[in-house]
């Protein structure tokens, strides 16, 4: 977080009758945001609208580039310089950044990315509601890499979420999305923000020597696969490149320090899944149907499952909070107990997760699915419980 | 509002000839904007006092401007929303130019 | 005597030009677009080329829904990639004459990189791009245009980055015709599109018009009409490229003129894609053609 | 009022055009509720180009338990402030429930359903701002349907309207509170 | 195909030692492609060159454009001009074309993208293999959208599978992806093209009226759900755009519409997937091992299988062909045998086409990785196999 | 007698500014780069600011190995995205000088949008710009610097689009300095990186170098002393930036003056970003200052 | 030559810098082998910014069977060009293999492996044009191990080499074939 | 190859002192373009008959031209490998700056 004089209060703490995408807006600031650049586009416009006028008076930056490519690759300059950096964006956006994605992953420079879900492909329904780049957050940049994707339900989520987006965006040096839906970015809701104090703030491992001391190795990792990050201006005289690359940061174009550096890169997100995971469990203990839904569709099964637990269905709802790391293992938890007997998995797209589920077990798994303007109502779910 | 000077003559304005414009108006287009009424080189517009379904004036003949229309096109061209336009008709007697004197 | 009523029509004379049946559109009241889109189709009508032979390309955005309205082989397409995609269409078939309408935010913001390439290469293309200064679609952000000072809703203490002088930038990228004309200027703008479309290579118009509901309102340019009047009173008619400063706009300076003019109309031989023939040395010097254009 | 009284979620629509400010309305409503009556509220809004100009809508739902789906599908309660709001909206209204048009700019037609019929515009150019129709709408909500405290909606307006404008937007909801009264329907 | 002279042989017919990529730009020849719009990239550069040199000579158009952006744009638009159209790329570059390929998908303009893949992500090892773009191909640009991507072993096949590529794309009207990988492209070996009258080609489908004679609807469509296309220039004032749209190509911005029109993207190749669908058996009859791969992986598996098979183990080679679509029965027909015990799955990349098999089969499903530079040796999977 | 040897040494008095364990570098013989580096690194020092306040940003070709070869903190970035990734830092770090140094495709191809958006906002970096008329890295494409006439692998029989003028694009796009010399002019080109160094806002250098490997050799200049040589007899100093076509690069035509100087040295308030303090009305004008920068 | 005789395949390595034209000896071997021959032929070479000015690699294999997997891994035949090929390759031959040096510009050092010594440059500067080194080490090559019929390699040089060029290119080959055959190795 | 004018005198060029200069070079990294060779405004330099590990022939003195070195540092400055560089020394007696009197 910068220095300088902060002419308004950082963190909003109090209880607010808040928007979801400003609600992401304010997660970014009691985060700790820096820097924001950006590039307008519905229905994420509301985000950048409020940091351009929040984040300056907190002594954050704020740039509207020329395009998302610019957009992207400026939260990357200024990450590497040290800053905490956010860009929000959707869809059409969001596929003008997968190149730079892939950057991020192999200069391990951390960074938030918010992706609010309109109906798509293409321009598609701007203005309405999708969950449909959810394996696009996934495999949307060319190559494999490590990534972690949250998905808010609430405006409340909206702002603990992209808290969370960016401690993980520190602590394992990835690229992080918080996929947001336009149902969740346009709506208002109560957001309680908590003290400045008591926002749980994580950052990124630094160098244990001071500059010149040594010779500082930005790829140097320990046990946990995590380099410390040296930032420029420091004096460390960094080296970072998007070639493959060895401890030095210099280009070492052989296939075996590729193949160790991309499955470092994957692993660091693999062996921390637990820490980085959330997911949150309702009426599971017995059911034999379990709904896994996230975003503006959990609320409807929520909504779904209440009502058909009143007419005596035993149906629960695991709600996925992180799409990914999605929680394979709570899933083959679930599926050991034996009283399991099938899933429904309700998106806005045409059943993406679902394949996630489809890969963990041959019970059926039940799809419901709209291809973007309208989530699935709760009747539209109940009719499948019942 | 005052009259606007655009910075050239209107397009087919000749000293020997000037030619009558009658106007017409499709009124579910309209949207208001005032650009016809507002820069109308013979001050021929007015609003309506009749909205449409949309809750918009469109443009009326300016009181005593019947035959002030000189059919310079310049309504038609500079209308937003395609909802004006003359046509030439033969010049009846009457002292319909007065607008351009001033 | 009250007001009378003018002779009720249903159609418009120009309405087998456009999209009638989705019309009134559904652009703001007040916004210039539709006058840059009636300027087109008449300039498309009087350009002696065969209206099948006309195509029209947009991006997205206000001024990108411009394809839509247009009778003629239409395409709207991505954010910021008219430019490429008509491009495309101009190279496969060159019998045709494809024009790219599209804003300020979508030409010059994320489609820039486009425009200084076709530009360059002096592509068959005529590109009228109406600026309105800001991004209106999305509700009025600050854009590569938006003059020094305005306020927008991402620079609600004013814009501190100066705008492009995109006569001046399409110029120095390789333009051959280059014009730029306010929305109260129709017969201007309506005749450098007729330029452009019967010229060779690469032609750009800047339109400037209002968006009331959201820079005007920003802006104390409340309606469409307020942003007229300071074309009317601000705007003079050059008939060279101004220097580099004489070209900006400024809305905070009143004392600011506006320039506005077909500023530059040369001969460069227009591209061709890499050919089987050898290169011919063509020269590659330019020189100024006088053409009354828009001069009426 | 029924809907209103019950423990169940109450919806809400506002239907106006641009300018008439019923996005700060149902903003005020929920955050009444959300912050100040203890309540759960959800405020959503219609988006799109095509949206410009014409019927906008803005929906609140309030409920003593948390709302799960967020849009309104039956209006308890529909206030149409103007003709093209009424509409589109006035065939959604839940059989019974509460339907609040603006006097001067919605005719109900034939055979006219029960309204409540409220000149809000003309009683805000009587204060002297078109601009506060909106809270009069606001005030007279609350006193006709009681689905907010009037305290909680005071206190939503003090934490949101800019304190130059706050004496004008308290008269205003006053205004349209006291007519609700006056006609006859009791504040919970 | 122009009808403009040409100065040069258009089929390249006999019997050739050809690279990999020139192979690629002959089956782009052959297949009648008109117009090539690229930017270099390694490691597809030489089909970008050849086709400079011989594109020109046959009457066909080549443009460098100034990006990749401008390069997918450039083949979209000539494409709705009439034009069979291609472009070739790698990784960095097929991120970049994300946005537009959903634009492609929307408006249904049939285009061909060869990516070329390298080891990645970010800019990796440029000139070395990758195999790890394949999910990306299917899920890289925001939405659910159909396409088609084909994968060859040889440089036979990239001639082959390029003509098959464009057929499949004028076709369905999809964007279809040539995913070559590096050896491939830069590996030499015997090509036969076929006399240029026994090169199959498939165009698009025609309005079957006159322009004028009725108002034409360029997303009007029957049973097969494929809209017949009009071209620019041809009189049909055709309009079409990335907004979700009706038969006229009008915008149509409601949820209802929007469902209807992406469904039908992704079902015009669900629905057709048996006729675009491409795969290879070798050794499956009574095979209890069914190695699965595609690409250069697949010439160390085929070697693999036949030395394993030497040494008597029971292994087969499932060789994709087609990667998209996957060919989901044909494995569920293998898997009702009941003879079939494991799965083994090489690539180079991290295990992304294993997953789409983990999705078929609760049966191990054995990984052989390597994240790029290297592709697995036969070696490497014999020692799976035994 | 014959020659005899110079002092052998094992070390480079700069090699401190540099990664010198990665000498040699990766670069062909003959190629300019390495000399646009060697300039980079002694203006660097020469520039007042501290070495560990300076950074170097890289986008991708040969060009873009630049950033692994300087010995401060440096970034190798992605194909045409350094201006953005330089401006991140600079914003977030106004303290720092960030300086851009990539190639021709890199920055002016698939990064011309960057180029001329960081031009207009007057960002404060420096950019180099090394051009060698063609994608060197990828084997000798023709790229948006290649001259009319000029042999490519993708253009064998010669280019016929006009390459840019980039003093001219930057100028016009908003540079506050713009610069263009050949390696050969090494004096120059080092006290013109000086220059954006020390001055606030954007500035930009063109450093014209052989690339023998891939452009010479098609193009008959086939080792870098042959260029250096077209350099050598055919470029005039100008003090003023020269007209759209002066500036023109041409091979083909043998008599044709290259042009280089240092062109526009001005004055124009940097770019700040979205700040919390009112727009404070910096008057927009622009004057021209002279320094006798190169021209020791 | 036992590994060019027996039927399975034969993979073959040239080793040089640039300049020396290994991949068109190298491409003209596998068309030679695959076209006219008859035979399975694959040709890889190695790319990268690294290699240039260093030493590259261009390889062929050449098989009776369809080939699978396509690189060298061990090579039955070894052309070193220069030093450093040498140096980096030598390692890698077949026991038993056969390996073939640029006598003038490679030291085989202490103990020195079996090898043929073959001045292709001095013998090109002296068929007037040191560009066809490459055809004369291919000319060698062909005569010392068969692994492609002197006919196949001549066909390929007709139908790659620019037919000015072609006549120079066939003395070439002749040379090395001929010196090859003078040193005792028979053809297959 | 001639000697080459540049535009420009050398940079520490005076009438009144003309320095003399120690050529330094590091073999290894020369890949022998030639630009130090070739403008080197006293003609100081020739090519090596030796060549480096990379076959390179990296710079010596001319023929006579021992202490014609200047210390301009053109040499310096324009070597794309840093791998020529002159050291400032105590001029000695001789016509060692023969090569500027042209």
């Amino acid at each position: 977080m910068s220095d300088a004089p902060q002419r308004e209060q950082r963190v909003l703490s109090g209880t607010h009758f808040m928007l979801g995408d400003h609600a992401c807006a304010e997660g970014a600031l009691a985060g700790g945001v820096d820097y924001f650049g950006g590039y307008p586009i519905t229905p994420s416009t509301e985000i950048a609208e409020r940091l351009a006028r929040r984040l300056p008076a907190v002594g954050g930056k704020y740039v509207q580039m020329e395009d998302e490519l610019g957009s992207i690759m400026s939260i990357l300059g200024a990450s590497a310089a040290g800053a905490r950096s956010l860009t929000a964006t959707s869809g059409p956006g969001f596929s003008l950044m997968m190149e730079s994605i892939g950057l991020a992953a192999m200069m391990e420079l951390p960074c938030v990315i918010v992706d609010v879900q309109r109906a798509s492909p293409s321009t598609g329904l701007p203005t309405m509601v999708g969950q449909s780049d959810i394996l696009q957050a996934r495999w949307g940049s060319h190559g494999d890499y490590g990534m972690a994707a949250f998905s808010p339900a609430s405006p409340q989520e909206c702002f603990d979420l992209t808290v969370h987006a960016l401690n993980v965006a520190d602590q394992y040096r990835i690229p992080v999305f918080l996929m947001m839906d336009e149902v969740v970015a346009h709506m208002t809701e109560r957001v309680v923000i908590p003290p400045a104090d008591e926002v749980p703030l994580v950052h990124r491992k630094r160098p244990d020597h001071k500059p010149g001391a040594q010779r500082h190795l930005p790829y140097a990792v320990g046990e946990d696969g995590v380099p410390a990050m040296a930032h420029a201006g420091e004096g460390y005289k960094v080296h970072m490149t998007g070639l493959t690359h060895d401890e030095r940061g210099y280009p070492a174009l052989t296939p075996a320090t590729h193949n160790a550096l991309v499955n470092r890169l994957v692993d660091k997100v693999r062996h921390n899944a637990q820490h980085i995971m959330r997911y949150d469990e309702f009426e599971l203990d017995d059911a034999e149907t379990v709904v896994i839904a996230f975003g503006c569709t959990s609320r409807s099964a929520r909504q779904a499952v209440r009502q058909a637990r009143q007419r005596g269905a035993k149906c629960g709802l695991l709600r996925l909070v992180s799409v990914w790391p999605f929680p394979e293992q709570r899933i083959r938890e679930l599926l050991q107990r034996g009283t399991v007997r099938r899933f429904v998995v309700p998106e806005v797209n045409l059943g993406q997760l679902r394949r996630e589920v489809e890969r963990l077990t041959q019970l059926p798994v039940q799809r419901i699915n709209h291809a973007g303007g309208a989530m699935p109502t709760p009747a539209d779910i109940l009719e499948v419980l019942l | 509002m005052a009259t606007i000077r655009t910075n050239r003559q209107p397009m087919d304005m000749e000293r020997a000839h000037i030619p009558q414009g009658e106007v017409h108006v499709i009124p579910e287009r309209c949207k208001e904007c005032g650009f016809c009424v507002g820069y109308c080189p013979e001050q021929v517009l007015a609003f309506s006092q009749e909205i449409n379904a949309k809750g918009y004036h469109y443009p009326v003949l300016a009181e005593h401007k019947e035959d002030a229309c000189v059919h310079c096109g310049f309504c038609n061209l500079i209308c937003p929303e395609l909802a004006i336009f003359t046509v030439e008709i033969a010049r009846q007697g009457g002292s319909g130019s007065a607008g351009s004197q001033e | 005597m009250t007001a009378t009523s003018a002779v009720i029509a249903r159609d418009h004379p120009n309405d087998p030009l456009l999209r009638s049946d989705r019309f009134p559109h559904i652009l703001c009241p007040g916004c210039g677009i539709g006058t840059v889109i009636h300027c087109y189709v008449e300039a498309m009508a009087a350009s002696g080329v065969p209206l099948d032979n006309h195509v029209c390309v947009s991006g997205i955005g206000c001024s990108g829904r411009a394809a839509g309205y247009v009778n003629v082989d239409s395409y709207h397409t991505a954010h910021g990639r008219a430019i490429p995609f008509a491009l495309g269409i101009a190279i496969h078939k060159p019998e045709l004459r494809v024009t790219v309408i599209s804003g300020d935010g979508d030409l010059t913001a994320i489609g820039g990189n486009h425009f200084i390439h076709a530009a360059r290469r002096n592509m068959n293309l005529t590109v009228v791009c109406i600026n309105n200064f800001n991004y209106g679609m999305t509700g009025g952000q600050a854009g590569p245009t938006s003059p020094r000072g305005s306020i927008t809703s991402t620079a609600p203490k004013g814009v501190h980055d100066r705008p492009f002088n995109l006569p001046d930038l399409a110029r120095a990228a390789g333009a051959s015709f280059v014009a730029r004309w306010t929305i109260l200027h129709v017969r201007q703008l309506r005749d450098a599109i007729l330029r452009g479309l019967q010229k060779p290579g690469f032609s750009f118009i800047e339109a400037l018009s209002p968006c009331p509901t959201n820079f005007g309102r920003a802006n104390d340019l409340g309606d469409g009409m307020a942003e007229m009047e300071v074309y009317r009173q601000r705007c003079r008619i050059v008939q060279e490229l101004p220097g580099f400063d004489e070209l900006d706009i400024d809305f905070v300076d009143e004392e600011r003129p506006i320039a506005v003019g077909n500023f530059v109309d040369i001969d460069r031989h227009p591209y061709q894609p890499v050919g089987a023939d050898a290169f011919d040395n063509v020269p590659n010097g330019t020189q100024r053609v006088h053409h009354p254009v828009g001069e009426e | 009022m029924p809907a209103a009284r019950s423990s169940g979620p109450v919806q809400i629509r506002f239907g106006g055009y641009g300018g008439q400010g019923i996005v700060l309305a149902g903003t005020l409503l929920g955050k009444a509720a959300s912050l100040y009556d203890g309540k759960e509220a959800v405020f959503t809004q219609a988006y799109g180009p095509e949206a410009r100009g014409g019927a906008s809508r803005a929906d609140v739902i309030i409920a003593d338990e948390p709302i799960d789906y967020p849009y309104v599908t039956q209006p308890d309660v529909l206030v149409a402030l103007f003709q093209e709001a009424y509409t589109l909206f006035g065939g959604q209204l839940k059989p019974g429930g509460t339907l609040i048009v603006e006097e001067d700019l919605v005719r109900l037609g034939e055979p006219a359903p029960p309204a409540s019929l409220l000149p809000a515009t003309r009683m805000a150019e009587e204060l002297g701002n078109r601009i506060v129709t909106n809270v009069i709408v606001l005030g007279f909500l609350v006193g006709r349907t009681g689905v907010v405290s009037r305290e909680a909606a005071e206190q939503a307006l003090k934490t949101t309207v800019k304190p130059a404008a706050l004496e004008l937007n308290m008269r205003a909801f006053e205004a349209g509170f006291a007519r609700a009264l006056a006609a006859g329907a009791a504040p919970a």
